[in-house]
Protein backbone atom coordinates (compact mmCIF):
# COMPACT_ATOMS: atom_id res chain seq x y z
CA UNK A 1 0.00 0.00 0.00
CA UNK A 2 1.52 3.61 -1.04
CA UNK A 3 1.74 5.37 2.60
CA UNK A 4 2.87 9.31 2.38
CA UNK A 5 3.23 11.45 5.49
CA UNK A 6 4.84 15.10 5.97
CA UNK A 7 5.55 15.27 9.30
CA UNK A 8 7.86 17.04 11.97
CA UNK A 9 8.67 13.76 13.65
CA UNK A 10 12.29 12.18 12.99
CA UNK A 11 11.89 9.84 10.32
CA UNK A 12 12.31 6.30 11.53
CA UNK A 13 13.92 4.47 8.31
CA UNK A 14 13.66 1.10 9.76
CA UNK A 15 10.23 1.53 9.46
CA UNK A 16 9.85 3.32 6.37
CA UNK A 17 11.86 -0.02 4.65
CA UNK A 18 9.29 -2.37 6.51
CA UNK A 19 6.12 -0.49 5.05
CA UNK A 20 7.30 -1.79 1.32
CA UNK A 21 8.64 -4.94 2.43
CA UNK A 22 6.66 -7.63 0.06
CA UNK A 23 7.23 -11.37 -0.19
CA UNK A 24 6.87 -11.12 -4.51
CA UNK A 25 9.67 -8.16 -4.63
CA UNK A 26 13.58 -8.58 -5.24
CA UNK A 27 14.72 -5.02 -5.09
CA UNK A 28 13.88 -2.73 -2.47
CA UNK A 29 15.78 1.26 -3.41
CA UNK A 30 15.39 3.50 -0.50
CA UNK A 31 17.06 7.58 -0.62
CA UNK A 32 17.44 9.69 1.67
CA UNK A 33 17.51 13.38 1.85
CA UNK A 34 20.08 14.56 4.74
CA UNK A 35 21.05 17.80 6.22
CA UNK A 36 24.38 18.39 4.97
CA UNK A 37 27.44 20.83 6.37
CA UNK A 38 28.02 23.34 3.25
CA UNK A 39 25.84 24.77 0.56
CA UNK A 40 27.04 26.59 -2.32
CA UNK A 41 30.50 26.85 -0.58
CA UNK A 42 28.94 28.16 2.74
CA UNK A 43 29.22 26.27 5.84
CA UNK A 44 25.65 25.02 7.04
CA UNK A 45 24.77 24.00 10.74
CA UNK A 46 21.19 23.94 10.40
CA UNK A 47 18.13 23.91 8.30
CA UNK A 48 14.50 24.82 8.71
CA UNK A 49 11.46 23.15 6.91
CA UNK A 50 8.54 24.88 5.89
CA UNK A 51 5.46 23.26 4.59
CA UNK A 52 2.12 24.42 2.92
CA UNK A 53 1.14 20.83 4.90
CA UNK A 54 -2.07 20.32 4.21
CA UNK A 55 -1.18 20.92 0.45
CA UNK A 56 1.95 19.03 0.77
CA UNK A 57 0.00 15.80 2.21
CA UNK A 58 -1.95 15.86 -0.88
CA UNK A 59 0.99 16.50 -3.37
CA UNK A 60 3.34 13.94 -2.29
CA UNK A 61 0.53 11.35 -1.95
CA UNK A 62 -0.52 12.13 -5.76
CA UNK A 63 3.16 12.13 -6.62
CA UNK A 64 3.58 8.35 -4.88
CA UNK A 65 0.60 7.13 -6.88
CA UNK A 66 1.70 8.66 -10.02
CA UNK A 67 4.84 6.84 -9.90
CA UNK A 68 2.81 3.58 -8.40
CA UNK A 69 0.85 3.55 -11.54
CA UNK A 70 3.75 4.36 -13.91
CA UNK A 71 6.04 1.19 -12.64
CA UNK A 72 3.15 -1.02 -11.12
CA UNK A 73 4.21 -1.04 -7.70
CA UNK A 74 2.16 -0.30 -4.90
CA UNK A 75 5.00 -0.79 -2.19
CA UNK A 76 6.17 2.97 -2.12
CA UNK A 77 6.89 4.93 1.02
CA UNK A 78 8.22 8.48 1.77
CA UNK A 79 8.16 10.67 4.75
CA UNK A 80 9.19 13.87 4.34
CA UNK A 81 9.95 15.84 7.54
CA UNK A 82 9.39 19.09 8.45
CA UNK A 83 10.61 21.85 11.56
CA UNK A 84 13.82 22.52 12.44
CA UNK A 85 16.58 19.54 11.54
CA UNK A 86 19.98 19.10 12.59
CA UNK A 87 23.11 18.27 10.23
CA UNK A 88 22.89 14.52 9.90
CA UNK A 89 19.28 14.55 9.73
CA UNK A 90 16.65 12.91 7.10
CA UNK A 91 14.94 15.30 5.61
CA UNK A 92 13.23 13.03 3.12
CA UNK A 93 13.12 9.17 3.04
CA UNK A 94 11.92 7.22 -0.09
CA UNK A 95 11.52 3.68 -0.28
CA UNK A 96 10.40 1.74 -3.48
CA UNK A 97 9.94 -2.13 -3.91
CA UNK A 98 10.09 -3.95 -6.81
CA UNK A 99 10.22 -7.28 -7.93
CA UNK A 100 13.26 -6.50 -10.35
CA UNK A 101 15.58 -3.26 -10.04
CA UNK A 102 15.12 -0.98 -12.62
CA UNK A 103 11.91 -0.54 -11.60
CA UNK A 104 12.88 0.73 -8.23
CA UNK A 105 14.92 2.69 -9.47
CA UNK A 106 13.64 4.27 -11.48
CA UNK A 107 10.37 5.04 -9.74
CA UNK A 108 12.27 6.68 -6.41
CA UNK A 109 14.39 8.98 -8.72
CA UNK A 110 11.03 9.86 -10.38
CA UNK A 111 9.57 10.68 -6.36
CA UNK A 112 12.57 12.85 -5.27
CA UNK A 113 12.32 14.29 -9.14
CA UNK A 114 8.68 15.24 -8.76
CA UNK A 115 9.11 16.50 -4.71
CA UNK A 116 11.98 19.08 -5.87
CA UNK A 117 9.65 20.19 -8.60
CA UNK A 118 5.94 20.66 -6.90
CA UNK A 119 5.89 19.46 -3.34
CA UNK A 120 5.30 23.02 -1.24
CA UNK A 121 7.74 22.79 1.01
CA UNK A 122 10.91 25.68 1.68
CA UNK A 123 13.84 25.54 3.53
CA UNK A 124 15.78 27.89 5.36
CA UNK A 125 19.52 27.41 6.04
CA UNK A 126 20.99 28.18 8.89
CA UNK A 127 25.25 29.52 8.60
CA UNK A 128 27.49 28.70 10.56
CA UNK A 129 28.62 32.37 10.97
CA UNK A 130 24.70 33.06 12.46
CA UNK A 131 23.28 34.52 9.22
CA UNK A 132 20.00 32.14 7.52
CA UNK A 133 18.31 32.16 3.63
CA UNK A 134 15.60 30.65 2.20
CA UNK A 135 17.13 28.37 -0.47
CA UNK A 136 16.63 29.14 -3.79
CA UNK A 137 13.82 26.34 -4.95
CA UNK A 138 12.01 26.18 -8.49
CA UNK A 139 8.80 27.69 -9.99
CA UNK A 140 6.45 24.58 -9.36
CA UNK A 141 4.21 24.05 -12.69
CA UNK A 142 1.41 25.30 -13.34
CA UNK A 143 -1.60 24.95 -15.32
CA UNK A 144 -1.97 27.14 -18.13
CA UNK A 145 -5.56 27.00 -18.80
CA UNK A 146 -8.19 27.19 -15.40
CA UNK A 147 -9.60 23.91 -15.15
CA UNK A 148 -12.44 25.40 -13.14
CA UNK A 149 -15.93 26.77 -14.04
CA UNK A 150 -17.00 29.88 -12.48
CA UNK B 1 -21.43 41.97 -5.23
CA UNK B 2 -17.96 40.56 -4.02
CA UNK B 3 -16.61 37.52 -2.59
CA UNK B 4 -14.06 36.84 -0.06
CA UNK B 5 -11.28 35.14 0.25
CA UNK B 6 -8.35 33.44 2.12
CA UNK B 7 -4.88 34.19 0.62
CA UNK B 8 -2.01 32.63 2.41
CA UNK B 9 1.42 33.16 2.13
CA UNK B 10 4.64 30.95 2.83
CA UNK B 11 8.78 30.98 3.80
CA UNK B 12 9.71 34.10 1.37
CA UNK B 13 6.51 35.63 0.64
CA UNK B 14 5.17 35.34 4.24
CA UNK B 15 9.09 37.05 5.35
CA UNK B 16 7.70 39.56 2.28
CA UNK B 17 4.17 40.85 3.62
CA UNK B 18 4.70 40.01 6.90
CA UNK B 19 1.93 37.66 7.47
CA UNK B 20 0.88 34.66 6.91
CA UNK B 21 -3.13 34.88 5.94
CA UNK B 22 -5.02 38.00 4.44
CA UNK B 23 -8.70 37.90 3.91
CA UNK B 24 -8.97 39.75 0.61
CA UNK B 25 -12.53 41.00 -0.60
CA UNK B 26 -12.85 40.60 -4.93
CA UNK B 27 -15.44 41.71 -7.51
CA UNK B 28 -17.40 38.64 -8.20
CA UNK B 29 -15.80 36.87 -10.87
CA UNK B 30 -12.40 37.53 -10.20
CA UNK B 31 -9.71 34.93 -11.26
CA UNK B 32 -6.71 34.25 -9.60
CA UNK B 33 -4.93 36.85 -11.74
CA UNK B 34 -6.97 39.75 -10.91
CA UNK B 35 -6.21 38.79 -7.14
CA UNK B 36 -2.55 39.20 -7.51
CA UNK B 37 -3.43 41.91 -10.06
CA UNK B 38 -5.37 43.93 -6.90
CA UNK B 39 -2.82 43.27 -3.94
CA UNK B 40 0.14 44.57 -6.02
CA UNK B 41 -1.96 47.22 -6.55
CA UNK B 42 -1.64 48.30 -2.52
CA UNK B 43 1.82 48.98 -2.65
CA UNK B 44 4.28 48.28 -0.58
CA UNK B 45 5.28 45.07 0.40
CA UNK B 46 2.71 43.64 -1.57
CA UNK B 47 4.16 45.25 -4.99
CA UNK B 48 7.44 43.04 -4.28
CA UNK B 49 5.16 39.99 -5.36
CA UNK B 50 6.19 38.24 -8.61
CA UNK B 51 3.39 39.57 -11.29
CA UNK B 52 2.91 35.80 -12.01
CA UNK B 53 3.76 33.98 -8.54
CA UNK B 54 2.74 30.61 -8.34
CA UNK B 55 -0.75 30.03 -6.71
CA UNK B 56 -2.80 27.05 -5.01
CA UNK B 57 -6.81 27.28 -4.83
CA UNK B 58 -8.31 25.19 -1.95
CA UNK B 59 -4.69 23.12 -2.38
CA UNK B 60 -4.07 22.49 -6.06
CA UNK B 61 -2.05 24.96 -7.82
CA UNK B 62 -4.14 26.66 -10.76
CA UNK B 63 -3.20 29.06 -13.11
CA UNK B 64 -4.09 32.69 -13.41
CA UNK B 65 -6.94 32.73 -15.28
CA UNK B 66 -8.82 30.37 -12.55
CA UNK B 67 -12.37 31.85 -11.55
CA UNK B 68 -12.08 32.39 -7.48
CA UNK B 69 -15.42 31.59 -5.54
CA UNK B 70 -15.95 33.46 -1.87
CA UNK B 71 -14.61 31.05 1.19
CA UNK B 72 -11.43 30.05 -1.36
CA UNK B 73 -8.11 29.25 -0.05
CA UNK B 74 -5.73 30.94 -2.19
CA UNK B 75 -1.57 30.60 -1.81
CA UNK B 76 1.03 32.23 -2.41
CA UNK B 77 3.82 29.38 -3.59
CA UNK B 78 7.52 30.61 -3.36
CA UNK B 79 9.55 28.74 -5.60
CA UNK B 80 9.88 24.60 -3.46
CA UNK B 81 12.23 23.50 -2.00
CA UNK B 82 11.84 20.26 -0.68
CA UNK B 83 13.84 17.44 -0.50
CA UNK C 1 36.18 4.60 3.19
CA UNK C 2 35.12 2.21 1.23
CA UNK C 3 33.45 -1.05 2.74
CA UNK C 4 33.14 -4.37 0.79
CA UNK C 5 32.52 -8.09 2.40
CA UNK C 6 31.26 -11.46 1.37
CA UNK C 7 29.96 -12.96 4.23
CA UNK C 8 27.71 -15.51 5.48
CA UNK C 9 26.52 -13.36 8.32
CA UNK C 10 23.20 -11.67 7.81
CA UNK C 11 23.10 -8.35 6.55
CA UNK C 12 22.62 -5.64 9.09
CA UNK C 13 20.75 -2.17 6.84
CA UNK C 14 21.53 -0.19 10.14
CA UNK C 15 25.17 -0.73 10.13
CA UNK C 16 25.64 -0.65 6.34
CA UNK C 17 23.93 2.94 6.25
CA UNK C 18 26.18 3.86 9.26
CA UNK C 19 29.30 3.43 7.27
CA UNK C 20 28.48 5.72 4.94
CA UNK C 21 27.12 8.54 6.80
CA UNK C 22 29.45 11.77 6.24
CA UNK C 23 29.07 15.41 7.38
CA UNK C 24 29.48 16.62 3.78
CA UNK C 25 26.73 14.46 2.67
CA UNK C 26 23.21 15.44 1.02
CA UNK C 27 21.96 11.64 -0.25
CA UNK C 28 22.24 8.50 0.59
CA UNK C 29 20.83 5.35 -1.55
CA UNK C 30 20.85 2.29 -0.25
CA UNK C 31 19.59 -0.71 -2.56
CA UNK C 32 18.48 -3.97 -1.27
CA UNK C 33 18.41 -7.58 -3.44
CA UNK C 34 16.38 -9.51 -1.68
CA UNK C 35 14.70 -13.18 -2.15
CA UNK C 36 11.55 -13.11 -3.58
CA UNK C 37 8.89 -15.95 -3.72
CA UNK C 38 9.11 -16.44 -7.39
CA UNK C 39 11.33 -16.40 -10.28
CA UNK C 40 10.07 -16.79 -14.22
CA UNK C 41 7.18 -18.25 -13.74
CA UNK C 42 7.94 -20.33 -10.42
CA UNK C 43 7.54 -20.39 -7.19
CA UNK C 44 10.32 -20.57 -4.82
CA UNK C 45 11.00 -21.03 -1.04
CA UNK C 46 14.54 -20.55 -0.91
CA UNK C 47 17.93 -19.62 -2.17
CA UNK C 48 21.23 -20.75 -1.98
CA UNK C 49 24.41 -18.09 -2.73
CA UNK C 50 27.52 -20.08 -3.64
CA UNK C 51 30.61 -17.86 -4.08
CA UNK C 52 34.41 -18.05 -5.26
CA UNK C 53 34.56 -16.83 -1.80
CA UNK C 54 38.43 -15.35 -1.96
CA UNK C 55 38.42 -13.49 -5.47
CA UNK C 56 34.64 -12.55 -4.95
CA UNK C 57 36.08 -10.51 -2.31
CA UNK C 58 38.49 -9.01 -4.29
CA UNK C 59 36.19 -8.29 -7.20
CA UNK C 60 33.60 -6.27 -5.07
CA UNK C 61 36.52 -4.50 -3.89
CA UNK C 62 37.40 -3.56 -7.58
CA UNK C 63 34.03 -2.79 -7.88
CA UNK C 64 33.52 -0.43 -5.36
CA UNK C 65 36.77 1.35 -5.61
CA UNK C 66 35.61 1.82 -9.36
CA UNK C 67 32.58 3.55 -8.39
CA UNK C 68 34.00 6.02 -6.00
CA UNK C 69 36.52 7.18 -8.27
CA UNK C 70 33.89 7.45 -11.03
CA UNK C 71 31.85 9.19 -9.12
CA UNK C 72 34.23 11.09 -5.95
CA UNK C 73 33.15 9.58 -3.02
CA UNK C 74 34.53 7.39 -0.49
CA UNK C 75 31.13 7.08 0.99
CA UNK C 76 30.58 3.30 -0.47
CA UNK C 77 29.40 0.31 1.78
CA UNK C 78 29.24 -3.22 -0.06
CA UNK C 79 27.78 -5.92 1.69
CA UNK C 80 27.28 -9.86 0.09
CA UNK C 81 26.02 -12.45 1.59
CA UNK C 82 26.31 -16.60 0.89
CA UNK C 83 24.71 -19.02 2.17
CA UNK C 84 21.57 -20.52 2.60
CA UNK C 85 18.83 -17.45 2.36
CA UNK C 86 15.52 -17.36 3.12
CA UNK C 87 12.63 -15.62 1.61
CA UNK C 88 12.64 -12.10 2.19
CA UNK C 89 16.15 -12.32 3.33
CA UNK C 90 18.61 -9.26 2.23
CA UNK C 91 21.38 -10.83 -0.30
CA UNK C 92 23.12 -7.56 -0.98
CA UNK C 93 23.28 -4.31 0.32
CA UNK C 94 24.87 -0.84 -1.14
CA UNK C 95 24.91 2.11 0.29
CA UNK C 96 26.63 5.46 -1.34
CA UNK C 97 26.56 8.53 0.30
CA UNK C 98 27.34 11.47 -1.94
CA UNK C 99 26.96 15.27 -1.64
CA UNK C 100 24.46 15.79 -4.29
CA UNK C 101 22.28 13.02 -5.75
CA UNK C 102 22.29 12.08 -9.41
CA UNK C 103 25.64 10.67 -8.14
CA UNK C 104 24.75 8.20 -5.89
CA UNK C 105 21.71 6.94 -7.79
CA UNK C 106 24.44 6.51 -10.49
CA UNK C 107 27.07 4.73 -8.33
CA UNK C 108 24.51 2.75 -6.56
CA UNK C 109 23.27 1.40 -9.82
CA UNK C 110 26.74 0.87 -11.39
CA UNK C 111 27.98 -1.69 -8.69
CA UNK C 112 24.68 -3.59 -8.49
CA UNK C 113 24.96 -3.98 -12.53
CA UNK C 114 28.87 -4.88 -12.33
CA UNK C 115 28.00 -7.70 -9.26
CA UNK C 116 25.78 -8.82 -11.87
CA UNK C 117 27.86 -8.79 -14.81
CA UNK C 118 31.05 -10.11 -12.92
CA UNK C 119 31.19 -11.16 -9.35
CA UNK C 120 32.01 -14.44 -8.97
CA UNK C 121 28.81 -15.69 -7.38
CA UNK C 122 26.01 -18.07 -8.27
CA UNK C 123 22.49 -19.00 -6.66
CA UNK C 124 20.26 -22.67 -6.80
CA UNK C 125 16.71 -21.80 -6.41
CA UNK C 126 14.59 -23.85 -4.28
CA UNK C 127 11.18 -24.50 -5.49
CA UNK C 128 8.13 -25.10 -3.70
CA UNK C 129 8.10 -28.33 -5.57
CA UNK C 130 10.57 -29.70 -4.04
CA UNK C 131 13.17 -29.20 -7.09
CA UNK C 132 16.20 -26.88 -7.53
CA UNK C 133 18.62 -25.38 -10.14
CA UNK C 134 21.25 -22.96 -10.03
CA UNK C 135 20.36 -19.64 -11.82
CA UNK C 136 21.22 -18.67 -15.10
CA UNK C 137 23.92 -16.27 -15.12
CA UNK C 138 25.82 -13.81 -17.04
CA UNK C 139 29.20 -14.66 -18.84
CA UNK C 140 32.01 -12.37 -16.97
CA UNK C 141 33.86 -10.33 -19.14
CA UNK C 142 36.90 -12.08 -20.08
CA UNK C 143 40.40 -10.59 -21.29
CA UNK C 144 41.31 -10.86 -24.64
CA UNK C 145 44.91 -11.45 -24.65
CA UNK C 146 46.79 -12.55 -22.23
CA UNK C 147 48.19 -9.64 -19.69
CA UNK C 148 51.08 -11.70 -17.81
CA UNK C 149 54.38 -12.99 -19.69
CA UNK C 150 55.75 -16.50 -18.69
CA UNK D 1 59.52 -30.18 -17.98
CA UNK D 2 56.03 -30.17 -16.29
CA UNK D 3 53.98 -27.81 -14.11
CA UNK D 4 51.06 -28.53 -11.83
CA UNK D 5 48.34 -26.27 -10.98
CA UNK D 6 45.12 -26.03 -8.77
CA UNK D 7 42.35 -26.53 -11.06
CA UNK D 8 38.71 -25.00 -9.09
CA UNK D 9 35.15 -25.85 -9.87
CA UNK D 10 32.12 -23.99 -8.80
CA UNK D 11 28.37 -24.26 -8.89
CA UNK D 12 27.28 -26.05 -12.20
CA UNK D 13 30.56 -26.98 -12.88
CA UNK D 14 31.28 -28.49 -10.03
CA UNK D 15 27.95 -30.37 -10.30
CA UNK D 16 29.07 -31.35 -13.87
CA UNK D 17 32.79 -32.78 -12.79
CA UNK D 18 31.78 -33.70 -9.39
CA UNK D 19 34.46 -32.29 -7.58
CA UNK D 20 35.32 -28.62 -6.19
CA UNK D 21 39.52 -28.84 -6.58
CA UNK D 22 41.68 -30.94 -9.07
CA UNK D 23 45.00 -31.40 -9.98
CA UNK D 24 46.29 -31.42 -13.31
CA UNK D 25 50.03 -31.49 -14.76
CA UNK D 26 50.84 -29.99 -17.70
CA UNK D 27 53.85 -28.91 -20.21
CA UNK D 28 55.55 -25.86 -19.72
CA UNK D 29 54.73 -22.78 -21.40
CA UNK D 30 50.72 -24.52 -21.65
CA UNK D 31 48.19 -21.70 -21.57
CA UNK D 32 44.66 -21.63 -20.11
CA UNK D 33 43.33 -22.56 -23.49
CA UNK D 34 45.77 -25.39 -22.89
CA UNK D 35 44.52 -26.19 -19.72
CA UNK D 36 40.98 -26.35 -21.22
CA UNK D 37 41.75 -28.20 -24.11
CA UNK D 38 43.43 -30.71 -22.28
CA UNK D 39 40.59 -31.55 -19.45
CA UNK D 40 38.22 -31.62 -22.66
CA UNK D 41 39.78 -34.60 -24.01
CA UNK D 42 39.60 -36.60 -20.91
CA UNK D 43 36.10 -37.37 -21.84
CA UNK D 44 33.23 -37.66 -19.80
CA UNK D 45 32.38 -35.58 -17.64
CA UNK D 46 35.04 -33.16 -18.72
CA UNK D 47 34.00 -32.93 -22.38
CA UNK D 48 30.82 -31.46 -21.59
CA UNK D 49 32.79 -27.98 -19.84
CA UNK D 50 32.29 -25.62 -22.51
CA UNK D 51 35.13 -25.12 -24.90
CA UNK D 52 35.89 -22.12 -23.83
CA UNK D 53 34.54 -21.10 -20.18
CA UNK D 54 35.31 -18.33 -17.95
CA UNK D 55 38.84 -18.72 -15.94
CA UNK D 56 40.32 -16.81 -13.51
CA UNK D 57 43.71 -17.25 -12.48
CA UNK D 58 45.00 -16.45 -8.89
CA UNK D 59 41.48 -14.77 -8.15
CA UNK D 60 41.91 -12.65 -11.52
CA UNK D 61 39.89 -13.34 -15.09
CA UNK D 62 42.30 -14.34 -17.59
CA UNK D 63 42.09 -15.78 -21.43
CA UNK D 64 42.89 -18.17 -23.04
CA UNK D 65 46.72 -17.17 -24.25
CA UNK D 66 47.13 -16.26 -20.06
CA UNK D 67 50.46 -18.44 -19.93
CA UNK D 68 50.35 -20.67 -16.72
CA UNK D 69 52.69 -21.61 -13.84
CA UNK D 70 53.28 -24.16 -11.29
CA UNK D 71 51.41 -23.57 -8.28
CA UNK D 72 48.62 -21.42 -9.89
CA UNK D 73 45.29 -21.83 -8.91
CA UNK D 74 42.77 -21.97 -12.08
CA UNK D 75 39.36 -21.46 -11.22
CA UNK D 76 36.66 -22.31 -14.04
CA UNK D 77 33.97 -19.74 -13.39
CA UNK D 78 30.34 -20.65 -14.72
CA UNK D 79 28.06 -17.42 -15.94
CA UNK D 80 27.69 -15.58 -12.62
CA UNK D 81 24.77 -14.62 -10.67
CA UNK D 82 25.44 -12.42 -8.32
CA UNK D 83 23.13 -10.00 -6.51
Amino acid sequence: MVFTDVTPDPIDVVEVLKRVAAAEDGAVLLFLGVVRNHAEGRSVDGMRYDAYEAMAKGVLAEIAREASERHGTDRIAVVHRVGDLQLGDTSVAIAVSTPHRAAAYAANREIIEEIKKRLPVWKKEHYVDGASEWVEGAAPPVPHRAGGTA
Amino acid sequence: MAIAVRTLFFAAYRDLVGAAEIPVDLPEGSTVGDLVASLRERGHPFSSLPPAPAVAVNRTYAGPEERLAGGDEVAFIPPVAGG
